[in-house]
């Protein structure tokens, strides 16, 4: 695909191709193990799972530089580690040990780091933008050329917050980055069960902001529209509303005996797999052999296999502690 | 309840279940609304089954949308209709505020009593699931505040199955709160329960030393630290509030007379608490009467965390309330 | 101008037009004998006149039957008085008298009268329209062929809950006929301040309701939309939405000192006086000459004179009855 | 302030606007963000003139859009700024209350300390304008109940002028609660006032018979309802309490302890209300010190009416002052 030369484009080479493919698999067997680790309750709380979507967390977050801010929702473990945050870190703070990126204080939903600039994990839907409409009002403030990223379902779409921000972030032509992650579903309730228009990038249209839909199962395609969105962005041109039509292949969360959903729908989209869609494109473009793939396989294993390793010796906060980072002034005893 | 009535093993959520089932069938004004109330059974499993029964249009899944389907059901409520609104949590309850404060709690008064508003709201509260700041907090006591509307805190399985009736029957709002510990709660209940008044605290345990009063979620945890303290000779009376607005001062002040002590116990946090105004109604209505200040066990102020020894710790437990009444006993038992 | 013969339009002979002359001119000395009251401190709070929208109103009302809703604002005197609440209850109410039409509790922003199904009198800005969708979800529940209508300004499409609402009436296909009064400000902020776009039909179209701008100092066109609109709502064909474009002469309250827009802005509005430009119209058309203004002029003075002696006369409510009407159940003492 | 400082004489507005102004010159930081602060100047007149010394950047206009502008604040705090942010009335902050409840007071806990939230936001609060249901309510105490924000309630001059300056400095969200009656009061103070702390009650009449404890729209009031008893022998100490959270129980206790008779002055309904919480704290902290129970004199259980006398019965006057205590005191005076 031809690519204009100004725009920071997704370097096809044999390379980029593979750490996108890296990413998006190390996301993938992450999740796995949360999985497996909260049936042996290791984790607890709400566990909510990114599998099926990788490719739009791996587009996305390629599009941003150090100084740019992330806020996403509680599906967040996967645009935490593209973000920087350490897998021992998230893995620490699913097990609720101090040595997690939020202290164990915010668990699975709550994943946060300042050095990175990820600033949550909110669980409240639709939530996180206007918080997002905040960062990018600072920074227009402050004159600074950065872009806030925020991620949000099509669940979030129907609150009033979703609304209001489009508005304000059009309006004050903020730096913001909208990436909506559309797939089909809020929970139990299906995307055209819960919104007169479906279109979701003709919703964002309605607010004079430039929007449009990108396939969220490959992640080159998302790549490249992320990249050309925050470029419009970053150089002051105002809000981009993406959004990505993704799907989710596994439960909302743990809880879930998915009765809303017919499972040939689930098989059908799992046909498009973004990672075996990418990883089968490039064997066949001989990009990719089984040597390279067992590489990724084992490396990202062995990250993961330190992080349980971290987090299950990780300490636990004492008790004493409790009522620390209500405010800012008490101090640990 | 007669003595010898038939009882049935059930639980909480089935008992919640049986009273909106039973309410759809005896009255055609009656439907129920909320997010995933319908194809996904009910986030807590409550509904399920109910839209198979009685389809779309009385079990109604809404979008993502607070505060226009919670002012939905007020105007409905105006209309004619008797809707029971379920709001998955309290926390996103406070999307819905203005509408349950400024029109459901006001309209009444406002039009000089021409036009009521018997509207039922249903929503889970509280903590004891590692759902950290976002999903854990226990702000029943907080709704009590508000005049126009009443409060309600099923914490047995007759009070489960039966106040929804009489709620409907009321012509003002009535909230409803149900701790999402006791949805698995488990025990015997007459087959013939049916509607409960809601104007009275219980006696759920009589005792002469001390009242122990409670609600909700930490009844249990109370009647739980009453046996203890039973065991070690101290003799506790267990109130259960039932109903936090209006508040039964009479069965307070009837207990404390009785017992010349008293120690309240609520999952809110401390400083503006329920509990608050319970020491505070003690102390207007049997200040004479009291052996030694009223004590109260709250949760710590702090936003819920993650981790669960550091959310242990900031809830109630019935160890707190066995220390603290031996405490009060002057170490006796 | 040619209507379809399928649709009740404005028959526009003499007895008709001069109805609704009649109509604007009763709202405008209605208000303007509320102002002097005003200043007089014989009517207290907020006071928000309509003066310069009222073919707004006076059209829209024509459309409604008796069976049907309206919800209104705060700036709601004219809708009232069309809707058949008697001059008389909302000159009492605004005295704060017990004669008033909600027992002087409301005061000018929450005028309520069951009787003519007029629900407020809304003072939170866009707070009217979840109640509405709720109406309107009521009556769709009861296959009750009936029309709600619910007014509110160009500053509630900023609201959250302008969006959630919009979203349901189109999802839901509701009978609610959606009437913006675009009075180009929202207090001091005008609408090119408040909305990346402007153009409000279109925002609604993005929900797909069938929404069009409406002339809104033009009286027979306000009829003519809300007939045609009304009769789609009502024969089931989901929401309508118009965008009536007017403009308010008077202080957005009576505190405002209006230095957020220019004098002649004013000036040039006010050439297109809805009042003022039907009158020279019709007397053009020869269909009113000055005896005839005389006589509805002399009407409407005696019924507004009639309205203060009604009001003066009036008596306060007894303090003993202060909170009656916070719940149902309080009788008077 | 030194004894023989300069005065000067001037309003509660004004000392509220230098207190904006002077922040808005001494920090790049700060910005004030709200409905109507620029161009309209201020629904109160506070920010009159800010606008055109400031531009419209830092004196920012925002549609009526409660959640996304309170979030947006949080949001702009997090990125580095210090923004004011103005709510009209509490009333209408109710629809930012998920941002305040779920975000602005959870984030530093939930992300383990790391993440701050520098933020202020000023609202209207209370009676007694005739401003009816949805325009009076006195919310502040109920808002001390959340913990992570502080609660600010400015009741004189110096206040006003100095709280906020401190409040900016302080690394979490402060809410300023404003009296809607101050705003006209005059008085002298300081040409210097500046930065006053915010973390300890005053004593604003010293006395040695009982203790009215008030705070905000109340505090004129009871020092009037205290010079009434001072004629009659009741020697009466005002205790001011300046911050409703965090509470300085310790000089609650400290006067109770010296006058053995407290009662609580609050504009709040009572159940649940922060005399609630005062009377308990006095109960934990100095039962034994008490000569009789603690009274508590609040608003009426009822949404306010409009009536002027209907608003007055509802209100804490300083007539039921006066009444009370001097029932306390066995009729003495
Ligand atoms: C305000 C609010 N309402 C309800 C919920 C419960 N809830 C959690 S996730 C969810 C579905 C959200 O769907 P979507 O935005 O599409 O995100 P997805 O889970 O599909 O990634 C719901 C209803 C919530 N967390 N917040
Ligand atoms: C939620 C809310 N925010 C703020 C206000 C204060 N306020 C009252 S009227 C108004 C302007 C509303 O403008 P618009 O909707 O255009 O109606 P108009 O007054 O022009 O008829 C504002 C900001 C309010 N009443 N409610
Ligand atoms: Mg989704
Ligand atoms: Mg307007």
């Amino acid at each position: 695909m031809a690519l204009q030369p100004t725009i920071a484009t997704p370097n096809l080479d044999a390379g980029h191709a593979i750490a996108l493919l890296r990413d998006m698999v190390r996301i993938r067997r992450f999740e796995e193990k949360a999985a497996e680790l909260y049936s042996a309750s290791k984790i607890r709380g709400f566990l909510h799972l990114y599998i099926g979507e990788e490719a739009v967390a791996v587009g996305a977050m390629r599009a941003l530089r150090p100084e740019d801010a992330v806020v996403a929702t509680y599906r967040e473990h996967g645009h935490a580690l593209l973000r920087g945050v350490s897998a021992d870190s998230i893995m620490a703070e699913m097990y609720g040990k101090q040595e997690g990126c939020s202290r164990g204080r915010g668990g699975s939903m709550h994943l946060f780091d300042a050095a990175t600039r990820f600033y949550g994990g909110n669980a409240i839907v639709g939530g996180g933008l206007p918080l997002a409409i905040g960062f990018a009002l600072a920074d227009k403030l402050q004159h600074r050329q950065r872009v806030t990223a925020c991620f949000f379902g099509d669940g979030a779409v129907a609150e009033g917050e979703f609304h209001e921000c489009m508005n304000l972030a059009a309006l004050w032509k903020l730096p913001v980055l909208l990436c909506c992650e559309n797939n089909l579903y809020a929970m139990g309730t299906a995307l055209k069960r819960a919104q007169s228009q479906t279109d979701l990038s003709l919703k964002a249209a309605a607010y004079e902001i430039a929007s449009w839909p990108v396939d969220g199962m490959d992640v080159v395609a998302c790549e490249e529209a992320a990249q050309r969105a925050a470029l419009a962005v970053r150089s002051g041109e105002g809000p981009c509303f993406l959004e990505f039509r993704t799907y989710r292949f596994r439960a909302h969360s743990m809880y879930d005996p998915q009765l809303y959903r017919d499972k040939r729908e689930v098989e059908e989209w799992k046909k498009r797999d973004p990672i075996a869609t990418f990883q089968n494109r490039l064997t066949t473009q001989g990009v990719l052999d089984d040597a390279n793939m067992k590489r990724i396989e084992d490396e990202v294993a062995s990250e993961i296999e330190k992080a349980i390793a971290f987090a299950e010796s990780g300490t636990w906060e004492p008790i004493e502690d409790l009522t620390r980072f209500a405010y800012s002034g008490e101090k640990p005893t | 309840m007669s003595p010898d009535a038939q009882k049935v093993k059930i639980t909480y959520r089935e008992a919640m279940r049986q009273a909106i089932r039973d309410a759809l069938i005896r009255d055609q004004r009656v439907f129920l609304m909320g997010e995933d109330v319908g194809a996904y059974g009910g986030c807590y499993a409550v509904s399920k089954g109910l839209l198979e029964e009685f389809g779309p249009d009385r079990i109604r899944d809404t979008p993502l949308s607070e505060s226009a389907f919670v002012g939905a059901g007020i105007g409905a409520a105006m209309n004619g209709m008797r809707p029971i609104v379920e709001i998955m949590t309290v926390n996103f309850s406070l999307l819905a505020l203005d509408q349950i404060v400024n029109n459901a709690a006001t309209i009444l008064h406002m039009s000089g009593g021409q036009i009521n508003i018997p509207l039922v709201i249903r929503m889970t509260t509280g903590a004891g699931r590692q759902l950290a700041a976002q999903h854990s907090h226990s702000l029943e006591g907080w709704y009590a505040h508000i005049p126009g509307i009443k409060v309600l805190a099923p914490a047995t399985l007759e009070d489960a199955r039966g106040m929804l009736w009489t709620a409907l029957e009321d012509p003002d709002p009535v909230l409803i709160f149900e701790h999402g510990t006791l949805y698995n709660m488990e025990g015997e209940m007459a087959v013939d329960a049916g509607a409960v008044e809601i104007s009275k605290a219980a006696v759920r345990r009589a005792g002469t030393d001390v009242s122990l009063i409670t609600y909700g979620g930490t009844l249990g945890k109370t009647i739980q630290a009453a046996e203890q303290l039973a065991a070690s000779g101290v003799d506790a009376e267990v109130v259960d509030l039932r109903t936090l607005r209006p508040l039964d001062t009479e069965s307070i002040l009837d207990s404390v007379m009785r017992t010349h002590r008293a120690v309240v116990i609520d999952e809110g946090w401390r400083s503006g608490s329920i509990s608050a105004e319970i020491s505070a109604r003690i102390m207007e209505g049997a200040f004479y009467e009291l052996d030694l200040p009223v004590e109260r066990i709250c949760s710590a102020e702090v936003p819920m965390p993650y981790a669960r020894h550091l959310e242990e710790a900031a809830l109630p437990q019935a160890s707190t309330i066995v220390a603290t009444v031996t405490r009060m006993m002057g170490g006796h038992g």
